[in-house]
């Protein structure tokens, strides 16, 4: 069963098509990565499929259901989540109040227990704040719990988001670039979280530049160019597509490392 | 985070504490105190600037003179600009913290009205500075003013036009509570003295521009005078643009303006405009025989040795201080509904507004023949008999 | 227990309460306590509108609008009407509501700067009406408000009139403590943070942003109501953008962010031109010296920062 | 009515041509270092008062009026140097605060070491009215629209073709981009305060002779300006300049045409609708999506 089907979808900033009928599938307990030169477009399939933007044609199903039009919360309470390429951490609340917002949908309740601070809502804080705690160590950031965004390191900031996410429990889960700007242990350490991510059943759709990490861990992979599908394939069907290599992979990507992805 | 608050709290505390010490250090006193609150900035300065100067000055005069039954007269002055809440405020630190025997004070009529009911319930004799007639209709037991209300204007201005025949006119009134006062009781009163106000536009007292309300007014047909009421410098722009629009009709301004400065500031455009004020304005063209000459002369000189052209709002101060003062000798001190007494009884007291005559019925003792009809020719006054 | 003692809600919460009812105690006459009363109404208007500006980062300078609707609503339905206060009072609540729910909508789609003029010109439109709708609200002489009674019981006197703006100001404040805890509280603190990732989270932000409007809103229009029963008079200058101002910079001042520090700053910037009417005719430009010298060094507000100070010289 | 109507755009024009000039200082700070400097319209009445006090000392008019440009520009200046400088990483909120604290300051100042008096300056060139197909202009008014036109002019040749208006136009894009290509970011911070300083005592010398200046003249002016930057938007200097000259002339109309107690209200209520419907002011490009 398909998660996240997309047909058609076409968005235009001004005279310029930033994404142009753009048609895919991502399967269910998948990770399905999303590559393609600067540009290509993948960050805006990204905002129109998490409601940031509204796309100019085509639709977004979600689970079977159309969530087109519907607004960025709402898909959210659908079950969709996401990472920032730009980190989007809220700077004023600690590491743990990060991952409690990312929880807020399971906690919102009406005004009234919240401004008295009723016992119920007590119970259901305590519970919410040990399960904040539990995915931060999963997510390796448990130490950071009480510190805010601003003396945390780089990675751990990927991280911090990544455990955001993960919170809402989501269907599918949207990662933008999760390893831009980490060193290669760091990088290593996130393609471990994303495997982890996956086996915990949830779908992954990745937008990431470093090849080596999308070639070991997708399923799937889909080429951009230029805001349209070029290919698309598992790895090896993608790393033999002609047109793939010749539009972005190139040979020098590849290169020395091409046995370690047919290791795969 | 309760370091935070304790430190911030602290902090207050620390704040409060000077003030304590400020207020027991200014208690120990045989000086006769004079509280006031005046609106020295903002909107309404040109009233407090004055007020307090003259204030400031005519108490020094009095200690120079050896005071009042052999006591100083001291003075406790709040600034209170154009806020009614700052106004209460300033009134209750000085009835209860300064202990002040007497208030002198409200600029406007806004910051009076707020203290009222405060100065009736304490009990403390006060004597307002602001013209409108509702501080004083109905009357309140401990409260005196010594402007002229602006009914009197209104009524002065509109006699003057009837006496030319200028029954339909057309009135600009300034948005702020001097020219939204003025309005009130010229439509009030119109009816009664046989004028119809045709047009009836405002401006903004921070307007810099009139020149579309003089327009729709131009419009108006019938209209035989222009009546501008405001203070500031918006009747003098609108008295400018009056002139630039080429409009010639007989041209009224009020009292808010009867002050040197606006000849200054609507320079030529001001040729021919008449208006009401007090005798003060034209002291030295006043008949000798005029029993007001020597005491506005005195005042005039005395304000204009120090600080520049006196305007009727300095004066109004003068009156009061002195109308104080005299009370406070027929009291034989300051014992409050004594001096209130007094004060009441205040009869025959020659002021720079005119010649008071209180009563139990009436705190302000004013009547109309208090204003005179000027018209400003050659850029100085002419008093019209 | 010391993590009870030291946690904002109930140490924080405790040190206030203890400081706050000593105080009628120290002060030596009805001039403080009326200082008193006008910083604990101050305060409670402030710590409000930190909901709005310190937590979910929007700014608002027209907030004394709402103030004057809830002042003109009880000074003209108590005065004119003759209505019981408390009604007269939710009144003007209902109608502060009603306005910020209708406007905030399409104005809390702006940002910076842009919200800062919607609502400065939403403001001044209040008080513009105020002063130009003479017959219902005296124009700019202002009018005067009843005393506040109901059931036949009058509040009267600075004692009274202390403790009731005292129990209004700790309601609020707990009130306050807890929801900014809350998961509305953490929503409306990640619109601040960053409104398109709140979203990704499932905040509606939106509804949270029209949310802290209107509550803020409705809150300033009953302590506005209040403040006019207490001061017993009203001119549309209370509704005025300067009066905004003023209350903004209670809130930046003290702290934003900060519910304690919107209190600290109400406090100051209430007693500090008290404390300079001695200047004179300098007093503003004091005034003007200290805003600046105060947000200079201690750029994120007098709690916040001396807090930050505090812990730094503690954990070496 | 023909005439009416062409009076009440003549003088909603001179009126809009001072927001307008207001309005552009407005601009210039926010463009360098997004700021809204609530302090701008004290430099109107900065110069203004200046040019009076100079007046006074019996200097001739022209004199006066250069060293009272001279003074609001140092205090411009100075404000940046010493206020604004050293919280340039604070909040927009904490800088708000700073430059409201900053016009006091000013106010006060001004109102402790000159007066709190109505002060009028002769007009440039007289005081006699000159028809316009039957509607009156004055002089000064002329003087207003001609020497905002020129600073506009002037502005547009500074950002367009001289290498520091495009330094400040870069530092503004990109404040970390503009350094590394070599431009000196302080530098251009106090370019932008002198330059908006200069704009706001030009406009305080031009409306003195029509409506008289003191030390509160500021507050209004400073109001309508940032209003005028407003209701035109900031994306460009063409912003300030439209949204001045139409908030003046639909000032003007309502006050003619609709009742004049409302007339502020008028103009309030049009940029509240501006507002709500064209999010990023009448010249703005409509709402830009978030770069996420």
């Amino acid at each position: 069963m398909n998660v996240l089907e997309v047909r058609g979808l076409s968005r235009a900033f001004g005279g310029v098509h930033a994404v142009r009928e753009l048609s895919f599938a991502v399967a269910e307990g998948t990770v399905h990565s999303l590559i393609g030169p600067n540009g290509a477009g993948k960050t805006t399939v990204f905002n129109l499929i998490s409601g940031i933007y509204a796309p100019s044609a085509g639709q977004v199903y979600l689970g079977g259901a159309e969530i087109t039009d519907l607004a960025a919360h709402r898909r959210a309470a659908l079950g969709l989540a996401r990472t920032f390429q730009n980190l989007q951490v809220f700077a004023n609340m600690t590491a743990l109040e990060n991952v409690l917002v990312g929880l807020h949908m399971r906690l919102d309740m009406g005004l009234l227990p919240q401004l008295l601070r009723s016992p119920a809502l007590r119970g259901r804080e305590r519970e919410a704040r040990a399960e904040a705690r539990e995915l931060m160590r999963f997510a390796g950031v448990e130490r950071y719990a009480d510190a805010f965004p601003a003396s945390m390191p780089f990675g751990a900031l990927k991280r911090l988001e990544i455990a955001r996410a993960v919170a809402s429990r989501p269907r599918l889960l949207l990662l933008d670039e999760p390893a831009a700007g980490l060193n290669q242990t760091e990088t290593e350490d996130i393609d471990l979280l994303i495997r982890k991510i996956g086996d915990s059943g949830v779908t992954v759709l990745l937008v990431e530049h470093d090849m080596r990490l999308v070639m070991k861990i997708s399923d799937r992979i889909l080429v951009l160019d230029n805001g349209r599908k070029l290919g698309e394939g598992t790895p090896a069907e993608v790393r033999r597509d002609p047109q793939v290599i010749a539009a972005y992979l190139g040979a020098a990507a590849l290169g020395p490392k091409a046995g370690d992805i047919h290791a795969e | 985070m309760h370091a935070e608050c304790s430190r911030g709290l602290g902090s207050a505390l620390v704040g409060l504490a000077a003030m304590v010490i400020a207020a027991s250090a200014a208690v120990a006193a045989d000086p006769i105190r004079i509280g006031s609150f005046l609106s020295v900035t903002g909107g309404a300065s040109f009233l407090g600037d004055p007020e307090l100067k003259t204030l400031e000055m005519y108490i020094d005069k009095v200690n120079a003179g050896g005071g009042v039954l052999g006591r100083t007269l001291e003075l406790v002055h709040y600034d209170v600009g154009d806020d009614v809440t700052k106004a209460r405020t300033a009134v209750k630190r000085l009835i209860t913290n300064d202990k002040v025997d007497l208030i002198i004070g409200g600029s406007s009529t806004g910051t009076t009205m707020a203290v009222v009911p405060l100065v009736e319930k304490e009990e403390i004799p006060f004597i307002s500075l602001a013209a409108a007639v509702v501080i004083i209709d109905p009357v309140k037991k401990w409260v005196f003013k010594v402007a002229h209300t602006d009914r009197m204007a209104c009524g002065a201005v509109f006699r003057d036009m009837k006496k030319r025949g200028l029954n339909d006119i057309a009135l600009l009134s300034g948005t702020d509570a001097f020219g939204q006062s003025m309005r009130t009781q010229c439509l009030d009163l119109a009816g009664s003295l046989g004028i119809r106000v045709l047009g009836d536009e405002t401006f903004g007292p921070k307007d810099t521009d009139m020149t579309p309300q003089l327009t729709k007014l131009r419009s108006v047909a019938g209209v035989k005078a222009f009546f501008i009421a405001g203070f500031g410098q918006g009747p003098a722009i609108a008295n400018k643009n009056y002139r630039q629009l080429g409009m010639t009709l007989p041209l009224y301004q009020s009292h808010g303006v009867a002050s040197k400065s606006f000849i200054e500031l609507a320079g030529e455009s001001a040729e021919g405009v008449r208006l009401p004020a007090a005798a003060l304005l034209v002291a030295e063209k006043l008949r000798a025989n005029d029993p007001q000459k020597p005491v506005v002369t005195a005042y005039k000189t005395a304000y204009e040795s120090k600080f520049g052209p006196v305007s009727t709002f300095g004066g109004h101060s003068h009156d009061a201080l002195l109308i104080a003062v005299d009370a406070i000798k027929r009291a034989g001190g300051v014992d409050k509904p004594k001096l209130r007494d007094a004060i009441e009884k205040t009869s025959g007291f020659v002021g720079t507004a005119g010649i008071v005559r209180m009563s139990a019925a009436d705190h302000m003792g004013l009547d109309a023949s208090a204003f005179r009809m000027l018209e400003i020719r050659n850029g100085d006054w002419v008093v019209i008999e | 227990m010391r993590r009870w003692l030291f946690a904002p809600r109930t140490g924080g919460f405790l040190v206030f309460l203890v400081l706050a009812v000593a105080l009628p105690f120290v002060l030596p006459n009805a001039f403080f306590l009326d200082v008193a009363i006008l910083a604990l109404f101050n305060a409670s208007i402030c710590v409000g509108l930190n909901l709005l500006i310190g937590y979910a980062g929007q700014i608002s300078l027209g907030h004394a609008g709402f103030l004057g609707i809830g002042a003109y609503a009880s000074a003209i339905l108590t005065g004119t009407f003759g209505w019981p206060a408390p009604l007269a009072l939710a009144a003007g609540a209902a109608a502060s509501g009603l306005l910020a729910f209708a406007v905030a909508r399409p104005i809390l789609r702006l940002r910076g700067h842009y919200l800062a003029m919607a609502t400065l010109g939403l403001g001044v439109i209040v008080s513009i009406v105020a002063n130009t709708e003479r017959e219902l609200t005296g124009g700019p002489d202002g009018m005067a408000v009843e005393p506040l009674s109901f059931a036949g019981f009058v509040v009267e006197g600075e004692a009274a009139w202390y403790w009731l703006a005292l129990v209004l100001l700790a309601a609020t404040v707990w009130l306050t403590i807890n929801l900014v805890d809350s998961p509305l509280g953490r929503g409306l603190r990640a619109v601040h943070g960053s409104e398109v990732a709140a979203r990704a989270c499932g905040v509606d932000t939106d509804r949270y942003k029209v949310i802290a409007f209107t509550v803020s809103a409705v809150y300033a229009s009953v302590v506005g109501s209040l403040g006019a029963h207490y001061v017993g008079f009203i001119t549309p200058a209370d509704a005025g953008f300067m009066r905004s101002v003023e209350y903004v910079t209670m809130v930046v001042l003290g702290g934003m962010a900060s519910t304690f520090g919107a209190v600290v700053g109400a406090v100051i910037l209430t007693a500090l031109p008290q404390l300079l009417s001695s200047f004179q005719d300098y007093e503003h430009l004091v005034f003007g010296l200290i805003l600046m010298l105060t947000m200079i060094f201690l750029p994120r507000g007098v709690v916040p920062s001396c807090a930050a100070l505090f812990r730094r010289r503690r954990a070496p | 009515m023909g005439v009416e109507f062409l009076q009440f755009l003549l003088s909603g024009l001179t009126v809009g041509a001072t927001y307008a000039l207001v309005g552009l200082g407005f601009w210039i700070i926010h463009t360098a270092c997004g700021v809204i400097n609530f302090a701008q319209g004290e430099f109107v009445m900065l110069g203004g008062m200046a040019t009076a006090a100079f007046l006074g000392l019996g200097m001739p008019l022209p004199v006066a009026i250069m060293l009272a440009l001279a003074v609001a520009v140092v205090a411009g200046l100075l404000l940046e140097r010493l206020a604004v400088e050293p919280t340039r990483n604070g909040s927009v909120v904490t800088l708000i605060i700073i430059t409201i604290g900053a016009s006091i300051f000013f106010r006060g100042l001004v109102q402790v070491v000159l007066d709190k008096d109505f002060h009028p300056l002769p007009a440039f060139s007289g005081e006699e009215p000159i028809l316009i197909g039957g509607a009156a202009v004055m002089p000064q008014s002329l003087w207003v629209v001609g020497a905002t036109a020129a600073v506009v002019l002037g502005l547009w040749l500074f950002f367009e073709h001289s290498l520091h208006g495009k330094a400040v136009r870069a530092a503004a894009a990109n404040l970390l981009a503009a350094r590394l290509c070599g431009i000196r970011v302080r530098f251009v911070l106090l370019l932008s305060f002198g330059m908006s300083a200069l704009l706001g005592a030009i406009a305080g010398v031009l409306i003195a002779p029509i409506s008289a200046t003191y030390y509160e003249v500021g507050i209004m002016l400073g109001l309508k300006g940032f209003c005028a930057a407003m209701l035109g938007g900031l994306r460009s200097g063409w912003g300030p300049v439209v949204g001045g000259l139409v908030l003046g002339v639909v000032e003007a109309m309502g006050a003619g045409y609709l009742a004049s107690a409302y007339k502020d209200a008028v103009a309030f209520v049009i940029i509240l609708l501006v507002l709500m419907f064209m999010p990023r002011g009448l010249l703005g490009r409509g709402a830009r999506s978030e770069r996420v």
